[in-house]
């Protein structure tokens, strides 16, 4: 029988998204004698350190363990994809940005914090990248959607939770603000 | 600006400030159109004006601010853009604003102080305006950071197509279409899709050929309309510089050439 | 600058085919002191070297090199299988629906259409469907690869030809549009 730690590279590379430990646990499935879930849990952290410094990472994110490549890298990536990369709106990234930060929220929420409508369009959008999901309707007149970020979201951006976002920073442009009210 | 301003009431404030700090910005109009699109609504826009200036938020010079903001509002009226109702709505706070500050303060007012609720939106908005921005920056997937695929040449890789209808798929068209009007040009409306699945056609068999005498495009059987269309396919082609027709000398034969360099 | 090896290696990963060496030159079109061709192919020999015995192995191919997992590893690796269930998205319709109308098209006016990213997997997808083909490389930095929908996509979606599908003009007055929200 093949080495643990090859079956579970080999799985991280093949199977083209995030996989977890349950997933990887199925790969066994039909193995008289599994391994535990420790020991991929050990073999996970091998492979993190056997592939530290190389061209190809191991990360955790929001979904599992993915193979990816160094960040330091993408200049010379880029000449493979060598189309403009397209940059998010300002209204998309505004949208997800209080969403990520002060989910659940409804759409008119949104709406009060930036003080200009959100087309119902961003929100599909939205939903549709599977960045956002509806996670209850609040139980008010016209019950709307109270709405949340999804682990995609935080795959995509390559977070394992919302934990790791960027802290929220205060805007201050001279220093003697008097910090009065809080938010 | 190392003007000590005054905490608190801005109609003290403001005689100062008149004389400390311009109160015309002005703005070439070509770049102004394209400055006005770049906003995300009236709480950027202010945003904006106070931080041109170095103002601080808390204590925002409403008499100046709401002069610059009216300004643009008429500009961009003048410039006939489609001006989201929001923005004239922040207009009348302002003036409602500016007014009260001109009047003494009394408390049973301030207990609604429509100022102090504008400062809390405006750092609320400018502190997911910066979170937006920090969210750009983080390394992403398809940008940053690239994932493969890793063949497993032994297993076959069961490829099922969606089952999708039409119907869903022209629904699907409709929104693209409504969300890229802007995008759309006239002639592409204008344009038989039959076109472009010539201009698909012509570059198919350019890429066996790379060269290929023109009369060859041409299938008599299709009739008029059909010659019609690989006509205009080539001429769309060559005008996007996919294709070149050539003649390489009088009464020759004319031939299409592939623009595009070999090993691809 | 990282190490060559580095670039390589993530190169080929992320490639999603297989990359000779002219492909590889091509990265470092941007250095100052490109990599010469005989160092690129010594890297090639120590990648090849350094993958032996590991779940993935550099092999290779009629048209370049590539990552592979390893044959042996099948009895696991075809545990993975069931969960790449194609489910369709919006993305992926909006994608399609888009080169069908607008063909030849690169991916970044795809991308410029859509508002957001079109990810290579996604592309990969379509190509693999055989629902979309490069049809020809436009002449501009990149020669990016202009795509156009297949023969397969009409019989997909029992069409004769693409004349059978609505005029985009059509598609506009089907629906006429309060243009009420801007996104």
């Amino acid at each position: 029988m093949p080495e643990l730690k090859t079956i579970i590279e080999a799985a991280l590379f093949a199977a083209g998204k995030p996989l977890d430990v349950d997933h990887l646990v199925k790969l066994f499935i039909e193995d008289a004698v599994p391994p535990e879930r420790k020991a991929i849990r050990n073999t996970l952290k091998e492979l993190i350190q056997d592939y530290t410094g190389k061209g190809i990472e191991l990360v955790q994110v929001a979904s599992g363990y993915r193979f990816q490549t160094r960040a330091d890298l993408t200049p010379w990536l880029k000449q493979l994809q060598p189309e403009r990369v397209t940059r998010y709106s300002r209204v998309l990234l505004e949208t997800i940005a209080i969403i990520a930060y002060r989910q659940p929220i409804t759409r008119s929420e949104i709406e009060a914090i930036r003080g200009i409508s959100v087309s119902t369009d961003m929100m599909r959008r939205l939903l549709e990248y599977n960045w956002i999901r509806v996670l209850a309707h609040r139980n008010t007149p016209g019950r709307p959607a109270l709405y949340g970020t999804t682990r995609g979201f935080l795959n995509h951006f390559n977070l394992k939770n919302l934990n790791d976002l960027p802290a929220l920073t205060e805007l201050m442009i001279e220093e003697q603000i008097p910090k009065s009210d809080s938010s | 600006m190392d003007i000590a301003i005054p905490e608190g009431k801005n109609a003290v404030v403001q005689g100062i400030l008149f004389e400390a700090w311009p109160t015309d910005l002005y703005v070439p109009p070509d770049a102004l159109q394209i400055f006005l699109e770049g906003f995300e609504g009236p709480l950027d826009l202010l945003l904006y004006l106070i931080q041109n200036q170095n103002f601080d938020i808390t204590n925002i010079p409403i008499s100046t601010i709401t002069t610059q903001y009216l300004k643009y509002i008429e500009l961009i009226e003048d410039l006939h853009l489609d001006l989201a109702a929001e923005y004239l709505v922040m207009a009348a706070t302002l003036v409602e604003i500016k007014s009260r500050s001109l009047l003494p303060i009394s408390e049973d007012i301030k207990e609604d102080d429509p100022h102090a609720k504008l400062v809390q939106q405006l750092r609320e908005y400018a502190k997911y305006k910066q979170a937006a921005q920090d969210l750009d920056a983080l390394p992403r997937l398809e940008r940053d950071l690239f994932t493969g695929l890793v063949e497993h040449p032994d297993i076959p890789r069961q490829i099922v197509p969606p089952e999708v209808s039409l119907d869903e798929l022209l629904e699907v068209m409709q929104d693209v279409m409504r969300r890229a009007t802007l995008f759309t040009s006239h002639q592409v409306i204008k344009e038989p899709l039959s076109v472009r699945e010539r201009m698909s056609a012509v570059l198919e068999q350019l890429k066996q050929l790379q060269q290929i005498d023109f009369i060859n495009l041409f299938v008599i059987e299709e009739g008029r309309a059909g010659v019609v269309v690989t006509l205009l396919a080539i001429l769309e082609l060559t005008k996007e510089s996919l294709i070149k027709i050539v003649q390489p000398q009088a009464f020759a034969v004319i031939q299409v050439v592939s623009l595009e360099t070999k090993n691809a």
